[in-house]
């Protein structure tokens, strides 16, 4: 997993906590696209402290689509990440208004809430991207040109 | 041939599509809700693009975000499955606005058939037989018998502004006819401030019979015989089979080959279904689906054609891979649907499937996304796999399918299986005998022994 | 999302109470956009004293097996206990040597390593069932006539 | 018809025989060692008796044993599947004694065909042709000049008395024969203290194709057309398809005639297998297997006929369910015997079974007895399971099993399945163009890609 943690392992341990100090064998949380599951087998007599990415017993994958999965949930990742700005729409998104243009913003713009930050053109329509809130532009997850989907993540503010 | 396909669907028919494209050498990209991002289509697709939230209005039905999808990855052409935009002339013609292939029919063909009146119109025009009836209003008494005596008892006395049932009467004899119009015309009147009735026949117990026809759309269609998909609750159907118990092989011909020539003359494209109810020897047009059907395996399964396969190579302009001569209805084929509900209650049941095993072996064919560890989401239909079963008689096809229904293993939801094995096990159904209001009845009855 | 804590922990410790006092193995509870899940293995209070032979993770059964299936399994588990004699070979036991006899054995009989059970008849030959080892016959599991598979236990000498 | 059989088998076959009597009604006793306890079929099958320890000589070959369940059962007939006790003469008449019926053919044939010489003299006062060579041992280079120019070079010079290939040279012209001849008496003095040698044919790039009959055991017997499994290693079947990419519908015609008639005339009973080297368009008898195959459900695929169903019709005394003018080759078809086995180093990999998802949809059928959470036991054959595709023709058939083979996912152990992968994209294999020397080949030479 990237540098940018997805969530708060103190989360995870205190599930774990609460798993240890009640009966329970499974605990599951869901808010908004963010859903963490922590299982304990009672057999087994260690608690699992970190666990991994919220990918619950996902089964095993055809030979085929393993790299396209093993992406897919990097990309699931940094979308639970707090400070993710997420594309609300399929499209390409661009980094400037203009090819010759200034980008919108580099790493490390310091932004207000409602500035733009990107452009999503679909359908011949380009598409504002505004910052949800203010603060830094510590990451920038996609190229200039690059096809973006629903809930992708396109960068981070923190 | 298409570079590359766009799969506007999800569960089982986005797999169904998916493997049809991988058959025939072409990439494929599968679309997705946030809710189906670990569907099976998703994880065997070249490509995959997720396109909304889990509500369909803003995912699956959610136009500008196909099209977009289409634009980012180079789609050639969409395919829209069954459902969602299956039957929405505008996707068709946005897509060709921007110079992608819908795989489907004319928009004109969809336009004229999701109108229940023109596609009426339409089908008489065609030569497809309809429920005869007085063509406008009935005025009088006197006209309402005659128009009886014409088509027969018992009618119908239905209110021309009604619907969902209300201001329907029937009347099973002359001496019937006067009190049900007069009643008929009060109810009318007071529920739809109308009085106007109109008259049709009445079918008691009707079969529901559907023929499956392909067009290259330059003229040239043939059928590829029925399915009998009378066993329905709450005009789902459960059960589908072909050929139909209650057709011969002229009579097939006969239905078979009026619906090729109305397609002929139509100039259909692609896939397509004429639904008749059935009743005494004779069919009554109700519509016409211009899309693939969800039991189209069981056509598949009893004339060995491919009926995507011919969807997706009549859309890219190749002419129908057969003739009407070529086709051979061999065996008998049966498919149930197996939704994830309470099998008694009916009740929904998404959640996780902790144990997946489907039947194998000869004549068993299993269509589903469905996996272990699969998470059935609340937001769709509960429809969690097909099983079709083959035979070379329909009890050998009765038999395998009591086999492969006893062998399938799915733990974590509730299903309709144990409805299935009841049903497979019941005379009426071994028989043949069955309407479409038999299920109906087999379930209102405690019909269903589920422990 | 109020990002550290998007979940009331008490929330949790309120349905593992539930899931204790009643007889429920799963609560699931959704609210708005919040799903919690808390989920309990059931496990039998009492320790099987004949351990259970190791079926691992026998997969869930076609419904029409399932009675079979029970019934093997505390075959299996009897199989294992150190004191059970089992049928060498497959075929129709008898308790006594001829009908009108008495039986070799009952529940309390005394036996020597070596005195004769049971007899096994298979393909018209009788075959003796003796005493791997001295002691009391504390249970008899089979009827006189029952036939017997390889391996199923037919008496415990203890 | 029979009430209940006893399945003498284990794994895929045994799943594959319950099945087939479930389709017909018939009870089924499942026999099981103790590390087959939880076997697919044990729990499928309305009775199971276990009857020994893991080793098969204990339980599986055990022929008291197995009469012993079917008397404590009631079975009044057996199954043998292949291997085992299929063609055990001995099993076969013991069963009788004890009335209880076998499906398979009478002893006699099992035993003729059994004993390698015999067979090949039954084979050819039958007319099925045969390798040519001299009829016993040659006593000089002129009879050597003789048979060879009458038989056509290349020819194989062999030690009467040898075996695994010692004491064999080949001659390829009239030239070299005089010093191979020499040569291969000095090698089989040495090995064998005998130098007598014969002459045979020599094939250099045969291909194994068998013609799969049915016979009434009263006169009737029909072919089924024929399968090509050339692609083997160490002996092993790997890959079996139907029709024959090298044979014609005439050339299929003439063997399967050839076949049928001989079964005719010696009175055969149930399925069997002729099996021969096919080169430059003639056929050479090897054996004849009396039993069912591994490779069955490929002939089944394209006739349409269930096999097994028929063996044990035939063995009940019904007739055949078809005639010859009945069976039509219709599309193409392709076996791949999935192994639990390291697909490079052909390691056995037995072990737990942590997750199954068999492939679906159209034309694809699955023949195994794994599920997940099975253990495979270390004590038997490494066959994991079956996957067999059906396509109209034999280029929609290889895009099928593509399609199928990148859908199908077993973990927890090694499996073949990555080797399939690789074949079903290789251009000899896509273009038919291959012998029973290629895999091996294709092997050596490091022409499997896996990761």
């Amino acid at each position: 997993m990237s540098k940018h943690d997805p969530f708060d392992p103190d989360l995870v341990r205190q599930l774990a906590t609460l798993i240890a100090e009640t009966d329970l064998t499974e605990i599951e949380v869901e808010k908004g696209d963010l859903r963490i599951r922590v299982a304990r087998t009672l057999t087994a007599a260690t608690v699992h402290v970190p666990v991994a990415a919220p990918a619950p017993a996902a089964p095993p994958l055809p030979a085929a689509a393993v790299p396209v999965a093993a992406a897919e949930s990097d990309a699931k990742a940094l979308a639970a990440h707090p400070g993710a700005v997420l594309s609300p729409m399929v499209g390409t998104a661009y980094r400037r208004p203009s090819p010759d243009a200034k980008p919108f913003v580099e790493v490390g713009s310091r932004v207000e809430s409602g500035a733009r930050l990107l452009l999503v053109e679909a359908m011949k329509t380009f598409n504002d991207i505004v910052a949800p809130r203010a603060g830094t532009v510590t990451a920038i997850f996609i190229e200039d040109g690059q096809p973006v989907e629903f809930g992708e993540p396109l960068l981070l503010i923190e | 041939m298409f570079d590359k396909i766009l799969i506007a669907n999800r569960g089982e028919i986005a797999l169904r599509i998916l493997r049809a494209a991988k058959e025939l050498g072409i990439a494929t990209v599968a679309v997705h809700s946030t809710a189906d991002a670990d569907a099976m289509h998703v994880r065997l697709a070249d490509e995959s693009v997720c396109i909304g939230p889990p509500p369909a209005r803003d995912s699956y039905l959610n136009i500008p975000q196909i099209i977009a999808a289409c634009e980012i990855t180079g789609a050639d052409a969409v395919h829209p499955g069954y459902g969602f935009l299956s039957e929405n002339a505008r996707f068709a013609e946005v897509l060709g606005h921007h110079g992608i292939a819908f795989i489907g029919p004319k928009a004109e063909h969809i336009r004229v058939m999701g109108d229940k009146i023109e596609a009426k119109r339409t089908a008489k025009r065609l030569g497809i037989p309809c429920v005869p009836g007085s063509e406008g209003g009935v005025a009088d008494p006197d006209e309402a018998r005659r128009v009886a005596a014409e088509i027969g008892y018992p009618v119908l006395i239905k209110a021309a502004s009604g619907g969902g049932g209300r201001g329907m009467k029937v009347a099973r004899s002359e001496e019937d006819l006067e009190s049900a119009l007069a009643t008929a015309r009060i109810e009318a009147k007071a529920a739809f401030g109308d009085d106007a009735v109109y008259i049709e026949k009445y079918l008691e117990k009707p079969r529901h019979i559907e023929v499956q026809v392909l067009g290259d759309g330059r003229g040239g269609a043939i059928h590829l015989a029925e399915r009998d998909c009378s066993l329905q609750r709450r005009h789902q159907k459960v059960w589908e089979e072909g050929p139909s118990p209650a057709l011969n092989p002229e009579m097939r011909e006969q239905i078979g080959g009026v619906c090729a020539r109305a397609m002929q003359d139509l100039g259909y494209t692609g896939a397509g279904t004429i639904e008749f109810l059935y009743e005494d020897g004779a069919f009554y047009f109700i519509e016409m689906n211009t899309r693939i059907q969800v039991e189209h395996p069981v056509t598949e399964m009893i004339t060995g054609i491919d009926l995507v396969n011919e969807q997706i190579r009549v859309a890219a302009g190749a002419p129908l891979s057969l003739r009407q001569e070529d086709v051979r209805v061999e065996g008998h084929a049966i498919e149930c649907r197996i939704n994830a509900e309470h099998p008694a209650t009916f009740r929904p049941s998404p959640g996780t499937i902790t144990y997946f095993h489907p039947p194998g072996g000869l004549g068993v064919r299993v269509d589903s996304a469905a996996f272990q560890g699969y998470r059935i989401p609340p937001h769709y239909d509960s429809l969690l796999g097909k099983l079709i079963v083959h035979g070379r008689t329909r009890n050998e096809c009765l038999m395998r399918l009591r086999r492969a229904l006893d062998e399938f293993v799915v733990d974590g939801v509730d299903t309709t299986l144990p409805l299935f094995r009841t049903l497979v096990r019941n005379p009426d159904v071994q028989n043949g005998l069955y309407d479409i209001h038999w299920l109906e009845e087999f379930l209102k009855t405690g019909g269903l022994d589920v422990a």
